[in-house]
């Protein structure tokens, strides 16, 4: 495993189940593992497997009936699962950030986009003056390729990738240390989805963020990621280097993703 | 200050909700509301009925005095009468308000039609005298329209405000000219949809004529909405005169306010009011076309009951169709020795009798059945009468019991009105034997057969609606016509109610239940001299245009 | 593929079972009174006046007799025996508006959103009008001029309790309308009837249980305004009509509580039973508290 | 004889805001034409970006929306002439297959449902017990048995599960072609190469064409005979698939054949892709 | 602004036209499905009192060919349709001759003052009672006592109303029974006037309040829920917003939409509510004009006060159709 220095987040048997009349479903049943810093880390695994819930539990998002049952996860060494609501607040989008699946329903209808990057940067860093703000949300749009004009959109203005393309510079504004990335592209079309993936990767270079990507498309994964996680019914089945993972799955689980992928190149 | 001391204020409510249109005294025109204090307080009435006493009491009239033929009437007005004004109240007056109900060719003004059904000519004599040449003889023309019998009755109007106006949309409402205008010891100061407030006019004409002015300074009729809320107020001292109560509203009023009082200090408490309460039945429609089958309904209604159970006991059992005023009880009296009195309770078995002899024979399910047919009753009520109401209510379950499939249905008091007048009802209960007061012939005459019309065509002025059309009614008729042509309660009019009155008990188109009850609390707090049965100057019922006695006759308390 | 329990029938949470409990038993009072009490004791003139329940006093310091447990009214009617008739009475106004009020909604939901066209135009113009006409004054003059009973009085108040159910019904035939499962069904040869009533209706009986529900306590609160204008049943004593003869009698300042009190109580249950059958069915119908058992 | 043809089809669709409304129009297709021979059984695949119109085609070829101008002929029939009975035929004959794995399950019934609604009313058998040899059959052919899914409610199935009951309940009916739309793309990596395997062994072995409609050229390259790449309405290339994605000639092309991520690691993405302005103008 | 065109305000307009003018009819045509006649029934309410009118039939004919009721239904229908276009409501037929356009007038004042008021106080105590019930940080007794409040739900307004004078009215003398503002007073433009409406309307205001705001909670609760499983929801707490801030900004800024369309179509029912706890106040607005009118079947008045109700709901419609885009970014004129 990693060497405790460089590793940014590092979750140690995280457990969260869901309630139900017939007992819990363990969603999420005790998965470990570490990213380093700058480092991208990819999970990849079947539709219900868990991600989103494991992406959910390291921020403290499990929302009912789902509840954490136990694990420890430390942030620079420091573990952070004891920490009370209100401190959890404050490292939320400034040091452990989400860029949420589904970003056509993630933004609020009823608020311009640029309003909704200025109440982040308010609640987490106070007094700072509009003009700075303005240029500040400039900058981040124009990471992302957006025209200036966004900010006084409503997000139905915005197409799917516009969407995408917003929440990432929602996910990285306030510089977090580490950013979750889940199933940004799945709802995308093709074009649009390798536009997306190529700004974000740009953006995890030039800012040298952790980052931990979630997705189930093999083909992304490889363009994308360091290493990569297998999860299958709440656990994880491997982890390795990218490299090393498709040269040498270890688990039939993983060589059946990565057969299953066709490609234009070989038929 | 816009508010006078309580203690120089007198306090009546209006009940029935607000007063739809404030700002219009026209009360020619049928619609407008006269009881909101304007003719308690403002519009004198000429003579006023008294009903302890049976007279007529003079008020701007000094006398009204026909001819022996009953056909010619001479009107002498009191000296002095001034309008708030200062103008003078005169023959002239009364002349221009008569004149203007001959005239009018609609007949849609109030009175209009009456005045020209008896008034042929009416002329002034001198300025304190006015001649009607009447149409025929009619030996109640004084105590019918000009002397508050019931409710209230011609009111004269100033002819000098009046002239030039269209009687149908002059509203005689002006502040700036002080209408509207009265010749009585108040005017108006304020009028809204809830409330009218009078104050003292302290150079009221009968001052100078040496009249005392009357004690209250300001009088106020406020609209209090519902029963409840106008019991509470009442209870706490707000309100000094009440319209008609519940027996329970005044118990919990007179709790919580020893100075309640009412006509009578225990039960019932009431006051009678003149229309007594009837059972009418439709006498053309099956199987109530029966005077037999009507017999039976009267075998199965025990009066006792209604009277324990819908009146909590405030009122008694009507003997006769009369209602039980002192000068009715010549007539009341001689009826009941004569064996036509009503009876007190119930008596099922004969009714059962009656009915199993008509072929009635009682169901699985209780009820007499007939050729497949259920005997039905079905009673329309006004829906906006409690009191008749809660009769029908006793009275249907009454019918239950005895095996006839009966039902109450209240109904908008128009649509009531319309069935019944038109011959659409198989029961009603209502009080249409009401207008004898200290006479006969008035009650008597409403069921008459010169006011038959077929079904399905309205009876003239809700006479004879019950459709009673037999032999003996006709001559029922006859007898009451020849009372009509006689001067009130000449001698012989006791046997010729009796022998009436026979005719009408055998076939029994409707069917007497009890009498009318008004009670009518008053607070003593502030002021006394209240109408009571022991201090009886008149009756207590502050809606009536005789209501000015009563303000007249009121004290300051302490 | 992970295993996943399904979550037992959502159908029967706690509140939706205890709110069915209470308006179950309500409804059935009338029943369940005739066991041990003689209910005929509604009827006015049945008992003495006035009396106040057992154990109490009246204004009169009249004493309660166990005979009328809970009273009785100023036209002896037994308070016990009242309530126990009225208040199926009361409630099967209700039951009845909403019912006949759904199904129009669903009949002409269904077939505006289904067929579209001139026929959805005019659904949804007649809808519109019906929200903008003063349903409580129309109320009054039709009652006031026929006065009718329990079951016709349900029935014109459902003639103003479809607009609701129709405009929903609509929108959600329109979006069912575009999916796969009744594409589904067309491929598979089933007939337009078929489709509405068989495919696309058993997804929307959460949603019309709530709003029959919904729609119940609407309709009982409608009736109760009449009522108490004086305006209901005249033989039955239901809820309204007692609380309309209490207040004409000022039962209030007589502090004969029990004549207005036990039917307000009566009426806070039912709602309250409402409300939880409400609470319950929204657990089964909407998507977020279901996800679970996805 | 050809077995489905698509002459010039046009498709307009009228965008009313309801009552009294003035109407817009959106050109969803424009003069679309396909010919798909009765024999050999192939798969034909319809590509192209979001909203470029491949769904416009399914619903045009299955009847859900009628054609503005153009025509569509089932063995030489027009599709808009047939009477009921004809249509009903077709119905038969002309089955699909959809994206969302979820949605085409009416979430009230168990998944016997599906089947049981086209036995019924396309009447493919007369007995309980062919009933249920004739389902055990067809789900044979897409690896499933009656006993693990028939008895449960859609949501207690995996997707792939889901979508491999749908192909099996167009086999069931025997159909001379399925409309495919985007069967694969809601389904898992793992899952999908199980479809796409039984989409060839129905073309295979049982003669069944297919309209396969993907916005994923990488599946087509693996499966698809002949394609038509669409762009906003329009046919912007068409032919042999290997031709095509080998050789795109349309700029558009061009991007969708570069933008497919190599799934190796050891083959990167070019270079940055540039996307087609607002006015739909590719740069 | 989503593109409000002129031919869309035409439009939206035109179906409000076609709504009030078949409300309208509808209006027309109930009360002459019933026998009986406002002028009978004036009659009948003289015999009420004066025990029985002579000769009342003249009276009846002379009226009836004075209102035109002689004439044929299409003929009164059209001069109704044709006074309707005009704003003429005609004359009241029970209190001839005051004109219906000058009661409804003097009425409406009232009417809506009590309206507005009450409306502001339930629909923001109603959703921010139904906001806090679904608040997860809202403190359970809270939750215990806002449950408990919403039994005034399930009581007859008028039975609330008296409830609340015997309260504050009888026991506690706190405020005053009945009226509109203190007697004697004149209405004007003064300070000690409006503190008198003010104090006066006070009880009315509160017993409308306490029957209504409950429905407000329930709907609310139930948007609640479903707003919190939306995404943006989740999103807003990964931005670390503030509790407070993401409930009335995210949560209930997007629950309340429906709230507020729900209001549009409701406001006629709710002040046709409103009339009976103006009743039993005595209070000077439309209560009390409808509920004479129609015990005195005066057509014209109950023509012209519904005709003013469905006034009321058809336009706050029409208005919230005209506005819903700016409450809602998302709808647009265009689509429906
Ligand atoms: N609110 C909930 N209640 C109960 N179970 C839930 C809930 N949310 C998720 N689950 C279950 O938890 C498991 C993991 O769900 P999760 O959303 O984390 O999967 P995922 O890997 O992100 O899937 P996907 O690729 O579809 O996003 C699934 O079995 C799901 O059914
Ligand atoms: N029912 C409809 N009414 C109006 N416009 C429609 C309708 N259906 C589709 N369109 C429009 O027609 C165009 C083509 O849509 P279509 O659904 O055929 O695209 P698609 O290629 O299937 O896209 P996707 O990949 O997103 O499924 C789009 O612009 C779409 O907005
Ligand atoms: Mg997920
Ligand atoms: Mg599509």
């Amino acid at each position: 495993m990693s060497n405790e220095n460089t590793s940014t987040l590092s979750v140690s048997d995280l457990k969260v189940y869901y309630d139900s009349i017939n007992g819990d479903i363990k969603a999420v049943d005790g998965i470990s593992f570490d990213v380093k810093e700058g480092e991208c880390l990819g999970i990849v695994g079947e539709s219900g497997c868990g991600k989103t819930t494991a992406a959910y539990g390291i921020l403290r998002l499990v929302q009912h009936p789902g509840k954490i049952v136990g694990g420890q996860i430390s942030l620079h060494g420091k573990p952070i699962e004891n920490l009370n609501e209100e401190s959890f607040r404050k490292i939320r989008a400034t040091e452990l950030a989400l860029i949420p699946q589904g970003a056509m329903n993630s933004l609020n209808p009823t608020m311009k986009v640029g309003k909704q990057i200025t109440d982040l940067i308010d609640t987490h860093k106070p007094g700072i003056s509009s003009s700075e703000k303005i240029s500040r949300i400039e900058e981040l749009l124009g990471k992302v390729g957006l025209p200036n004009r966004t900010i006084n959109m409503y997000p139905h203005e915005l197409s799917g990738g516009m969407k995408q393309r917003v929440c990432i510079a929602i996910g990285i504004a306030l510089n977090p240390t580490l950013v979750i990335a889940d199933e940004i592209t799945s709802a995308l079309d093709v074009v649009v989805q390798r536009l997306v993936a190529q700004t974000l990767k740009q953006i995890q270079k030039e800012m040298g963020v952790s980052m931990i990507m979630i997705g189930h498309d093999m083909g992304l994964m490889a363009q994308m990621v360091d290493r990569i996680a297998v999860m299958y019914a709440g656990k994880i089945l491997e982890i390795s280097s990218t490299e090393e993972f498709f040269r040498n799955p270890q688990h039939e689980y993983s060589k059946i993703l990565i057969n299953a992928t066709p490609s234009i190149h070989r038929r | 200050g816009h508010s006078k001391a309580r203690n120089k204020t007198v306090v009546f409510d209006i009940d029935g909700g607000k007063v739809a249109q404030p700002y219009n005294f026209n009360n020619l025109v049928p619609g407008t509301t006269r009881s909101n204090g304007i003719h308690q307080a403002v519009f004198e009435p000429l003579f006023i009925l008294n009903y302890e006493t049976g007279g007529i009491d003079p008020w701007l009239g000094e006398s009204f005095t026909s001819n022996s033929s009953l056909d010619v009437w001479t009107l002498k007005l009191k000296k002095g009468i001034k309008w708030s004004d200062g103008e003078d109240l005169d023959a002239d007056d009364v002349v221009y308000t008569i004149q203007m109900l001959l005239d009018d060719s609609t007949q849609s003004l109030r009175d209009a039609a009456s005045m020209q059904q008896w008034v042929k000519s009416v002329n002034k004599q001198d300025k304190h005298t006015v001649v009607f040449n009447l149409t025929e003889p009619n030996a109640r023309f004084q105590l019918d329209y000009f002397s508050v019998k019931i409710y209230g009755g011609v009111i004269i109007i100033p002819e000098h405000v009046w002239k030039g106006q269209d009687p149908f949309t002059f509203k005689f409402y002006d502040k700036e000219k002080g209408w509207p205008l009265g010749s009585g010891a108040y005017t108006l100061k304020s009028a809204s949809e809830t409330e009218f407030i009078y104050d003292r006019n302290d150079n009221w004409w009968g001052v100078s004529q040496g009249l005392p002015l009357p004690a209250p300074e300001r009088l106020i009729w406020a609209v209090t909405a519902t029963e409840e809320n106008r019991s509470m107020l009442a209870a706490k001292g707000e309100l000094d005169s009440v319209m008609d109560v519940t027996l329970g509203a005044f118990e919990a009023m007179q709790a919580r306010n020893d100075n309640m009082q009412a006509w009578f200090s225990e039960l019932p408490f009431s006051w009678l009011d003149p229309c007594a309460r009837q059972l009418s039945i439709n006498t053309q429609a099956e199987p109530w076309d029966d005077p037999a089958m009507r017999w039976a309904l009267n075998y199965i209604i025990d009066r006792e009951e209604i009277v324990r159970v819908a009146y909590e006991g405030t009122t008694i059992p009507s003997m006769t169709l009369f209602v039980h005023y002192g000068g009715l009880f010549p007539y009341i009296d001689a009826v009941v020795a004569a064996g036509m009195g009503m009876r007190l309770n119930a008596s099922p078995h004969i009714a059962q009798k009656i009915i199993e002899s008509k072929g009635w024979t009682k169901g699985s399910d209780g009820f007499y059945q007939k050729g497949g047919k259920t005997l039905e009753f079905v009673i329309k009520t006004h829906e906006g009468f409690i009191e008749k109401r809660r009769i029908t209510d006793v009275v249907v379950e009454q019918f239950l019991d005895a095996g006839i499939k009966a039902e109450h249905r209240p109904i908008a008091g128009a649509t009531w009105d319309n069935d019944r007048y038109t011959g659409n009802f198989m029961g009603s209960m209502d009080w249409h034997s009401c207008g004898s007061i200290n006479e006969p012939y008035a009650s008597l005459n409403r069921f008459t057969a010169k006011y038959l019309k077929p079904v399905g065509t309205t009876s003239p002025g809700g006479n004879n609606y019950v459709r009673w059309d037999t032999a003996k009614s006709k001559e029922f008729t006859q007898i009451v016509d020849k009372m009509g042509a006689m001067p009130l309660n000449a001698p012989g009019m006791v046997d010729m109610v009796v022998d009436a009155y026979r005719l009408w008990y055998e076939e029994l188109p409707f069917i007497p239940i009890t009498q009318a009850r008004k009670l009518i609390p008053f607070d003593t707090t502030y002021w006394t001299g209240w109408p009571t049965a022991e201090n009886n100057y008149n009756h207590p019922a502050t809606w009536w245009q005789s209501t000015h006695q009563i303000i007249h006759n009121l004290k300051p308390a302490k | 593929m992970l295993k996943r329990k399904s979550i037992s029938n959502p159908w029967l949470n706690t509140p939706l079972v205890c709110g069915a409990l209470v308006i179950g038993l309500l409804l059935s009072s009338t029943l369940i009174g005739n066991i041990f009490w003689d209910t005929e004791l509604a009827a006015t003139r049945s008992a003495p006046l006035n009396l106040p329940p057992y154990g109490f006093e009246n204004m009169r310091k009249q004493e309660g007799v166990i005979e009328h447990p809970l009273g009785t009214t100023n036209s002896g009617r037994d308070m016990l025996a009242v309530m126990l008739v009225g208040t199926p009475a009361t409630m099967s106004i209700g039951l009845i508006a909403a019912g006949i009020g759904m199904l129009i909604g669903i009949i002409l939901g269904f077939t505006s959103g289904f067929y579209g066209g001139l026929w959805d135009d005019f659904v949804r113009l007649m809808a519109d009008t019906t929200t903008t006409i003063p349903a409580l004054a129309v109320l009054i003059v039709v009652q006031s001029l026929f006065r009718v009973e329990v079951n016709t009085m349900a029935a014109m108040i459902a003639l103003f309790a479809w607009p609701g159910p129709t405009r929903y019904i609509r929108a959600q035939v329109l979006t069912m309308r575009e999916s796969g499962y009744v594409k589904m069904a067309k491929l598979s040869g089933a007939p337009e009837r078929d489709i509405m009533f068989k495919e696309m209706l058993p997804n929307l009986i959460p949603y019309l249980a709530a709003s029959f529900i919904g729609n119940t306590s609407g309709a009982i609160l409608t009736a109760i305004g009449l009522e108490v204008l004086g305006l209901g049943p005249t033989r039955m004593p239901t809820l309204g009509v007692t609380i309309f003869f209490s207040l004409e009698a000022a039962a209030i300042l007589r502090d004969m509580w029990w004549w207005w009190g036990l039917p307000t109580l009566t009426l806070i249950l039912i709602f309250m039973g409402l409300l939880m059958i409400n609470v319950g069915l929204d657990e089964v119908s909407n998507p977020r508290l279901r996800k679970a058992s996805k | 004889m050809s077995l489905l043809t698509i002459e010039h089809a046009t498709k307009i669709y009228k965008v009313s805001s309801g009552f009294l409304g003035e109407e817009k129009k959106v050109r969803a297709l424009n003069d679309f034409s396909i010919v798909i021979p009765e024999k050999p059984a192939s798969i034909t695949t319809i590509a192209g970006e979001s909203g470029s119109g491949k769904t416009t085609i399914a619903n045009l070829i299955l009847g859900f929306t009628s054609i503005t101008s153009g025509r569509i002929k089932f063995l030489g029939k027009d599709l808009s002439e047939m009477s009921s009975e004809e249509l009903f035929n077709y119905r038969k004959n002309v089955q699909a297959v959809f994206q969302d794995p979820f949605g085409v399950y009416n979430p009230f019934y168990k998944i016997r449902h599906i089947f049981d609604l086209v036995i019924k009313h396309f009447k493919l058998v007369a007995t309980k017990s062919d009933a249920t040899k004739l389902i055990e059959e067809s789900l044979g052919v897409v690896g499933l048995k009656g006993d693990e899914v028939l008895d449960k409610f859609p949501h207690q199935l995996s997707g792939g599960q889901r979508q491999r009951m749908m192909m099996a309940r167009a086999y069931m009916i025997k159909p001379r072609i399925i409309v495919a739309d985007e069967p694969v793309s809601m389904v898992d990596a793992s899952l999908r190469a199980g479809i796409i395997d039984v989409m060839l062994r129905m073309r295979d072995e049982d003669g069944i064409n297919f309209l396969y409609i993907t916005h994923d050229l990488a599946t087509a390259y693996q499966i698809g005979n002949q394609i038509y790449i669409l762009y906003r309405g329009d046919v912007v290339q068409s032919g042999d698939t290997v031709d095509v994605i080998n050789n795109p000639k349309h700029p558009y092309v061009q991007l969708l054949v570069d933008s497919v991520p190599p799934p190796f690691y050891d083959e990167n993405w070019s270079k940055p892709v540039q996307m087609p302005d607002e006015d739909g103008n590719l740069v | 602004m989503g593109g409000l065109t002129l031919q869309y305000a035409l439009r939206r307009f035109g179906i409000f036209l076609m709504t009030v003018w078949l409300a309208s009819s509808v209006i027309f045509i109930i009360p002459r499905l019933a026998p009986g006649d406002p002028i009978q029934s004036m009659i009948s309410r003289m015999s009420e009192s004066a025990g029985y009118v002579e000769n009342s039939e003249k009276i009846v004919e002379g009226f009836k060919e004075r209102f035109g009721l002689n004439d044929p239904m299409y003929v009164q229908y059209g001069r109704y349709i044709g006074g309707l276009v005009s704003l003429d409501l005609g004359v009241s037929l029970a209190m001839f001759p005051t004109p219906v356009k000058e009661i409804v007038g003097r009425a409406l004042p009232w009417s809506i003052g009590l309206m507005s008021i009450s409306l502001v106080l339930y629909f923001f105590i109603g959703n921010l009672f139904g906001a806090l019930l679904s608040w997860k940080k809202t403190p359970f007794f809270a939750k215990i006592a806002i449950s408990a409040s919403m039994i005034f739900t399930s009581i007859p307004g008028i039975l609330c109303a008296l409830i609340l004078i015997y309260l504050f009215a009888f026991n506690f003398d706190i405020f005053p029974f009945t009226g509109s503002y203190e007697r004697g007073l004149e209405p004007a433009w003064t300070i000690e006037f409006f503190s008198s409406v003010i104090y006066y309307g006070t009880l009315p205001a509160l017993s409308v309040v306490l029957v209504t705001f409950g429905f407000w909670t329930i709907g609310m609760r139930g948007m609640m829920v479903t707003v919190e499983g939306e995404d943006y929801m989740t999103f807003g707490q990964a931005k670390g917003l503030k509790p407070f801030y993401l409930l009335y900004r995210y949560q209930v800024r997007n629950a309340i939409l429906p709230q507020i369309t729900a209001l549009a179509f409701t406001i006629g029912t709710i002040v046709a509510g409103q009339i009976l706890v103006e009743a039993a106040f005595a209070y000077r607005g439309m209560g009390s004009v409808i509920v004479n009118a129609i015990k005195d079947v005066d057509y014209t008045v109950i023509q012209g006060t519904s005709f003013i109700l469905i006034l009321i709901t058809a336009t706050s419609v029409l208005i919230l159709d005209l506005i819903y885009p700016l409450i809602d970014p998302r709808i647009t004129f265009q689509k429906n």
